[in-house]
């Protein structure tokens, strides 16, 4: 069996994490070590009129305790945010100091007051509960909607708005609307969620006073970028003095990109101390401090023409972005967010606009799909409302309504253009998966049982492989987005990868090394994969935005391509044939007419070994770095349907089948895309079903743990069938357009309509996430006592 | 413990391997070590009288091997495999035992490592995931799990392992609805658990229970 | 949260108003109570040691007496900080009506509850039966010492 | 965790004994609850004392009753010949405690004593009119729970045992938390010669209790027809994140029906 691209080899990574012998943060100890633990607020909002640390530095095992005062003493800076935009009325987005210590106030709960380091854990915890902090409450702002007008959290951003962004062709849009014969209008809310990624975050920071730097091991899904930001812009020390190393990390889904506070206090504190820190959140730090996912609100208005084809749409939101602007949190909701709004359809005319809202909860960023789902999940439900408003069935109205297959490429009205894709054998193939055309039988069937039967469609696009950094720069970002690679050829022909990118799940050195297989012809055995090292891999940007593939990918084809370049150099001084009759296949090096041909693992011994060599035109050695930029997002897309049954008497609603038909470009390894797709399917599940982060009217947050918050479980979910169209990405080598967001963004949609359609008897139209069987069962009593009426 | 006695334990070890009467269900080594934790151990038990303080020494039989560690009453039986054992195989995902990535077999039955004191596995024997198979030599329900690509990042997945050996050994021809529903303790927020559902059932075969 | 009750007493107002300002009376009757010392006429200093389950936490706090309308009622607002649980503060209006025999007192009251931190974080499910379970005994225990005094003895 | 003692006498008496000699010894049966409390430091008692030791878990069919040892493991329960045999509901409830790893540790005492409005044991107890067995005294049922959280039983008191009453029929339904899998609702049902008793848990503010009027109509009528008239009031149950009063009130209505179905 081949090794190479499209085939689902075994990972390579597996054997060490099934044998217990991953690394992961809170794995690594170090001589010496001392314990990290965090005073946090229980109050959503105060001043803080003081902090006694006294009985806690003079309790047993207690090293140090600091506060925000001694990092302001120290000018020690907050994380930076990494990307801003412009607002309606030409000012930019507020950007509050955001202290990795509290100083003088807090801002959520769970928010960093003090730090206490101790020789043990323990001893640290129970120094913890020494600090005497006196707050002066202030009132909490957890309401998105009146957020505006509650009480100021930070003086640097009027009426707790960061940035108030627009998009689109307002007046257009508007006229479209004016005009329109129908004017389809919806408000959907998009819960807030916790990652969870089930590693929690962690840190081991250590310092070397010899040469005057410091190692930091974390849990980041970047950590060259956590390097540049805690040194240049927190410590502003020389990025060399800093090694960031994300060593295995057990899943990210967002939450891992961003530099925490905990961890730059553990690097600066390890200074002080001149000892290792240690600092592994337990689950309810977790739930309280880690980045939040999502909270949107969207009033969308969707103008149909008479042949109810769609004319213009309006999307007015409102989103939360918490305490503090975490690293790209002003991106979510905007670029992508607001630039995905024409789906796969043809829509003429869309304006959006955006405020971006301060409160007191934990900050909200990215977590798997990243506005995006939100895109798709306001979308695909006004597709529905629209669909059920003008009598067709849902597939119909979304045929009518697709981008043609010969429009490609095509330009949105939100600033995109789609390089590729083919939107009805995706819907084609995922009905045929799901029988959809038999399932009015299956409703009747379950009703029988005294069952609601339904089905929902998603028919989704994302924009990922992030991203073109000259566009990114132009829409407000503040870091490039291309990726690195190096390709170190051993004097064996043995083959290490470095990679800017960072596999937490996704199986990178069974991808890379995939690549690498098919282009030099060496065994997969052979091709090694480093990466997550600031020491060791070149500058990169990490993985997030189902972007490792078609970016880092692509580097690492464009660094392969030097390597055979420089190889068929070798190879023809070898052969003493011209370079331009070198013919590379098959890891063989052939001259053209001839029978002569060199291994590739000859070329590497005699660029290693160069006593044949041609010295007067080349370097000795093989070793090859390249970086890549792309010229445009990806674009996959794909038709999600989900079948549900609702049982009336409890609200339960059980996902009884799943089709889920992707066009992801070309697959290196099947095996695991489907894995990605059933992983952000599940977690799309638990947003629709599930998941839900509560704070109460005072800022606490009520689902701080596993009791209360609902992760799904392998009985909430059904087996998931999955297939796949396929049209090439354009403009990268490998045709690849990324697949680890897709079953995240596609999924709500699919199951609320799905939901929908059941209780679509009872006269329901519209369902918020998560359709928990509370709100299902409430949702049918209502329906019932408004049908006695 | 004195170093003699420690010696003593390891060649009453062996002997009672010998001994013991193997099941079918795995292989190797690590069958060995898994039956053998169905016999008494109360040579190795704890004797603990009334009135006792912290008691220090703890004594586990962590796979196949006796570990006397100097820890206080209130370590808990992941800490006590973590910290003082050095095996970071089993992992801590939560604080209210529920993700389950901290089970482990204690004389033969899954536990949630983190819910229990070393105290109370005194003298037991305890199986994590580092005891099972090796790289060399993958007990076959690991072997499932990489064949089946039923882990992504791996953190859940030593405990996920541990229960699933549990579970088809106790139900050998386990329904997909019995499975999902045996991995009830289990969290993994990776792979939407289809795949892990899968591993199981081949793990299952495998194993030929 | 919102929890109203109320309780129908064999007396006049004023002698439950009086109980009401009995620092005796109010330790007695709040549950687990372990020291109650008046630091002025508004203000008192409370330790109580608060059992749920296996959970067990020593609360150190005030109890403030505010919008004081003798003998009508007041608010009644206990809050406490139990170390690394975090933090909980309920406050009872209290009301009293005259019976229109003036021989009995209707006592009502209308509590708020507030948690902060740990219990919070992990016992959303047990906040407002515990806040409930705690003025019912609280007033239950208040009513039944006025009730028990004013048998013969 | 707080630093405690922890000491594993080998008999009641010895428990007893050591529980004495602490001020605020706490007895450690399978420690699901507890030791996830003193994890996060909810709790500081000052020395734990292992009942694992004192030889309480055994399994007697006793002709009226079916006695359990207090240290039965759930697991015990869900796979024991006689219980399954003598009363299967009860090995039916003790299959669906917690996850795998929670019924391998978790125990019949520990879940009575601590009776958590959510936990499923405490409904049994009561439904199958069960005696309560301690170490100085036998409590009835109805007796034993006395609120949220709330038993008759003493500080240094150990339930030894509980005999359950063999009844004609009985069924436990539970629907559980969506998150904690706790019961959100769970009904037992129970019928006996002289009448039929239901128990609900997971929905009480006051922790377990009986439904007299499904009893009552159940006792001239098993069947779930005759709970068709019947309206379940939501006061005094618990409402919270997950569920309302009202929607508990449902379910037990539902739960209760789909037990005699």
């Amino acid at each position: 069996m081949s090794e190479g691209i499209g085939a689902s080899v075994l990972r390579k990574e597996d054997k060490k994490f099934l044998t217990g012998k991953g690394r992961y943060t809170d794995d690594i100890n170090r001589s010496g070590q001392t314990h990290a633990y965090f005073v946090r607020s229980d109050v959503a909002h105060a001043n803080i009129k003081s902090i006694d640390t006294k009985a806690a530095s003079a309790a047993s095992g207690v090293v140090a305790v600091y506060t925000g005062e001694d990092v302001a003493a120290d000018g020690i800076g907050g994380p930076i945010c990494g990307w801003v935009v412009p607002c309606r009325d030409g000012s930019p987005t507020k950007e509050p100091p955001h202290p990795i210590l509290a100083n003088g106030k807090v801002r959520y709960v769970g928010d960093h007051v003090a730090v206490v380091i101790a020789e043990t854990l323990a001893q640290a915890k129970s120094a913890a509960e020494l600090v005497e902090v006196e707050f002066e409450e202030l009132p909490a702002v957890v309401d998105l909607e009146s957020a505006s007008s509650s009480a100021e959290i930070h003086k640097e951003v009027p009426d707790n708005c960061y940035f108030d962004w627009e998009l689109g062709d307002e007046a257009s849009t508007d006229k479209a609307l004016e005009s329109a014969s129908r004017v389809v209008k919806l408000q959907v809310k998009n819960n807030r969620l916790v990652p969870n990624a089930m590693e929690p975050r962690a840190a081991l920071a250590e310092y070397d006073d010899v040469s005057e730097s410091y190692t930091l091991h974390t849990t980041s899904q970047n950590p060259q970028l956590t390097r540049l930001v805690i040194a240049a812009f927190m410590f502003q020390i020389p990025e060399s003095k800093l090694r960031v190393v994300a060593p295995d990390v057990g899943g990210g889904f967002g939450s891992k990109i961003y530099v925490y506070a905990e961890e730059a206090v553990c690097t600066w504190a390890s200074k002080k101390i001149n000892r290792p820190i240690k600092w592994t959140a337990d689950r309810t730090q977790a739930f309280l401090s880690d980045a939040h996912g999502r909270d949107h609100i969207n009033n969308v208005q969707l103008a149909l023409d008479d042949n109810n084809k769609i004319i213009g749409l309006r999307v007015d939101t409102i989103c939360n972005l918490g305490s503090y602007l975490s690293a790209f949190a002003v991106s979510v909701p905007t670029y992508l967010h607001g630039t995905l709004l024409s789906g796969v359809y043809d829509i003429p005319a869309i304006y959006t606009n955006v405020k971006g809202m301060a409160t007191t909860t934990a900050p909200v960023d990215a977590y798997r799909g990243a506005g995006r789902p939100e895109a798709t999940y306001l979308l695909e439900r006004t597709m529905d409302a629209a669909a059920r408003e003008v009598g067709m069935d849902p597939t119909e109205f979304r045929r009518l309504n697709f981008i043609p297959k010969d429009a490609f490429p095509y330009q949105t009205q939100v600033a995109l253009q789609y390089d590729t894709g083919d939107y009805e054998p995706q819907l084609d193939q995922a009905m045929e998966m799901i029988d959809y055309k038999n399932f009015e039988n299956r409703r009747s069937e379950a009703a029988k049982r005294g069952m609601y039967r339904g089905i929902g469609v998603s028919t989704y696009i994302e924009a990922c492989g992030i991203a073109p950094s000259a566009v990114a720069g132009a829409l407000g970002s503040r870091v490039g987005l291309y990726e690195s690679a190096s390709v170190r050829v051993d004097p064996t022909g043995t083959i290490t990868v470095f990679t800017g990118a960072h596999s937490h799940g996704q199986g990178h050195a069974t991808t890379f090394a995939q690549i690498v297989s098919e282009k030099l012809g060496v065994p997969l055995a052979n091709v090694d994969l480093i990466h997550g090292d600031s020491e060791k891999n070149s500058f990169g940007m990490g993985t997030y935005g189902s972007r490792s593939l078609a970016v880092g990918g692509a580097a690492l084809v464009k660094a392969l391509d030097k390597v055979i370049e420089k190889s068929k150099k070798i190879a023809a001084h070898l052969m003493e044939a011209s370079v331009e009759d070198v013919e590379f296949n098959e890891g063989k090096f052939a001259i053209a007419g001839t029978d002569k041909e060199k291994a590739f693992g000859e070329i590497a011994l005699a660029a290693y070994v160069p006593h044949n060599y041609p010295h007067e035109t080349l370097e000795p050695g093989l070793e090859e770095s390249a970086f890549y930029d792309p010229l445009n997002f990806t674009y996959p897309s794909g038709a999600h349907i989900a079948e549900v049954e609702v049982d009336p008497a409890t609200g339960v609603v059980e996902v009884v089948d799943w089709a889920a038909c992707d066009d992801f470009g070309n697959l290196i390894n099947p095996m695991i895309v489907e894995g990605q797709v059933h992983g952000g399917i599940a977690q799309g599940i638990g947003q629709a079903l599930l998941e839900n982060a509560h704070y109460d009217e005072n800022g606490q947050l009520l689902t701080a743990s596993y009791m209360d918050y609902c992760m799904p479980r392998a009985d909430d979910l059904p087996s998931f069938k999955v297939g796949y169209t396929n049209t090439p990405c354009t403009h990268n080598d490998l045709g690849v357009k990324g697949c680890g967001e897709a079953g995240a963004i596609a999924s709500p949609p699919a199951i609320i309509n799905a939901v929908i359609d059941a209780l679509s008897p009872l006269g329901i139209t519209d369902m918020s996430m998560p359709a928990t069987p509370l709100k299902v069962w409430k949702a049918i009593q209502d329906s019932q006592s408004v049908a006695a009426e | 413990m004195t170093l003699g006695q420690v010696l003593l334990y390891f060649m009453l070890y062996t002997y009672r391997l010998i001994t013991v009467n193997l099941s079918n269900f795995l292989t190797g080594i690590q069958k060995q070590y898994l039956q053998s934790l169905n016999r008494s151990s109360n040579d190795l038990r704890h004797e603990c009288s009334i009135g006792e303080g912290n008691m220090g020494e703890i004594s586990l039989n962590i796979n196949g091997k006796v570990q006397t560690h100097d820890v206080g009453d209130n370590t808990l039986l992941v800490d006590f495999i973590r910290e003082s054992a050095g095996l970071t195989g089993t992992h801590v995902g939560c604080d209210t035992s529920q993700c389950g990535a901290c089970v482990v077999h204690v004389d033969g039955v899954s536990v949630k490592s983190c819910a229990m004191l070393a105290a109370q596995a005194a003298g037991s024997d305890v199986i994590t995931i580092e005891g099972i198979g090796t790289s060399d030599s993958l007990h076959p329900m690991q072997e499932a799990f990489q064949e089946n690509h039923g882990l992504q990042c791996g953190f859940c997945t030593p405990g996920m392992v541990m229960s699933a050996i549990e579970l088809v050994s106790k139900n050998k021809n386990a329904s997909e609805k019995e499975i999902r529903d045996g991995l009830e303790g289990n969290i993994c927020r990776c792979t939407g658990y289809h795949n892990i559902v899968k591993s199981v059932k081949a793990g299952a075969e495998k194993m030929g229970v | 949260m919102e929890i109203k009750n109320s309780y129908e007493l064999p007396l006049s107002k004023e002698r439950v108003w009086a109980a009401l300002n009995d620092e005796e009376f109010l330790k007695r009757s709040i549950p687990w109570c372990e020291k109650l010392e008046r630091r002025s006429e508004t203000e008192l200093a409370a330790e109580v040691k608060l059992k749920i389950g296996p959970m067990s936490t020593r609360f150190t706090g005030n109890i403030t007496l505010s919008d004081i309308d003798p003998p009508n009622g007041y608010t009644i607002t206990g809050s406490g900080k139990g170390g690394i649980a975090g933090a909980a503060s309920g406050s009872a209006k209290v009301k009293l009506l005259e019976n229109k025999d003036a021989s009995s007192t209707t006592l009502s009251y209308e509590v708020s509850a507030q948690v902060k931190g740990k219990i919070a974080q992990l016992g959303s499910r047990l906040i407002q039966s515990t806040a409930k379970k705690l003025s019912k005994n609280f007033f239950g225990s208040f009513v039944k010492q006025l009730e028990d005094m004013d048998k013969p003895q | 965790m707080y630093s405690t003692k922890y000491v594993k006498p080998n008999s009641t008496s010895e428990a007893l004994e050591a529980i004495k000699s602490l001020n605020e010894g706490k007895f450690l049966a399978g420690g699901m609850t507890l030791i996830p409390t003193l994890k996060q430091r909810l709790a500081s008692p000052d020395g734990l004392v292992d009942i694992s030791g004192c030889k309480l878990d055994s399994i007697s069919d006793e002709g009226e009753t079916l006695r359990i040892g207090a240290m039965s493991r759930h697991v015990s329960v869900a796979e024991s010949a006689v219980v399954k045999k003598v009363i299967p509901a009860l090995a039916k409830l003790a299959e669906g405690i917690g996850d795998r790893q929670v019924r391998n540790r978790g125990t019949l005492g520990g879940s009575v004593a601590n009776n958590d409005p959510s936990a499923c044991y405490p409904s049994a107890v009561l439904a199958l009119k069960a005696t309560v067995h301690t170490n100085n005294r036998s409590l009835a049922a109805n007796d034993f729970f006395t609120g949220m959280f709330e038993t008759a039983l003493e500080e240094d008191e150990i339930i030894e045992s509980i005999s359950f009453s063999k009844p004609i029929n009985a069924n436990y339904i539970k629907f559980p938390n969506p998150a904690s899998r706790y019961a959100m609702v769970g009904v037992f049902v129970a019928q006996f010669d002289d009448g039929v008793r239901v128990a609900v848990t997971g929905a009480g503010e006051g922790g377990v209790f009986r439904h007299e009027e499904m009893e009552s109509a159940l006792s001239s009528n098993f069947s779930a027809d005759s709970l068709k008239s019947i309206n379940i009031a939501s006061d005094g149950l618990i409402s919270d994140l997950h569920a309302s009063s009202e929607y508990r009130a449902n379910l037990i209505k539902e739960m209760t029906k789909r037990a005699v179905a």
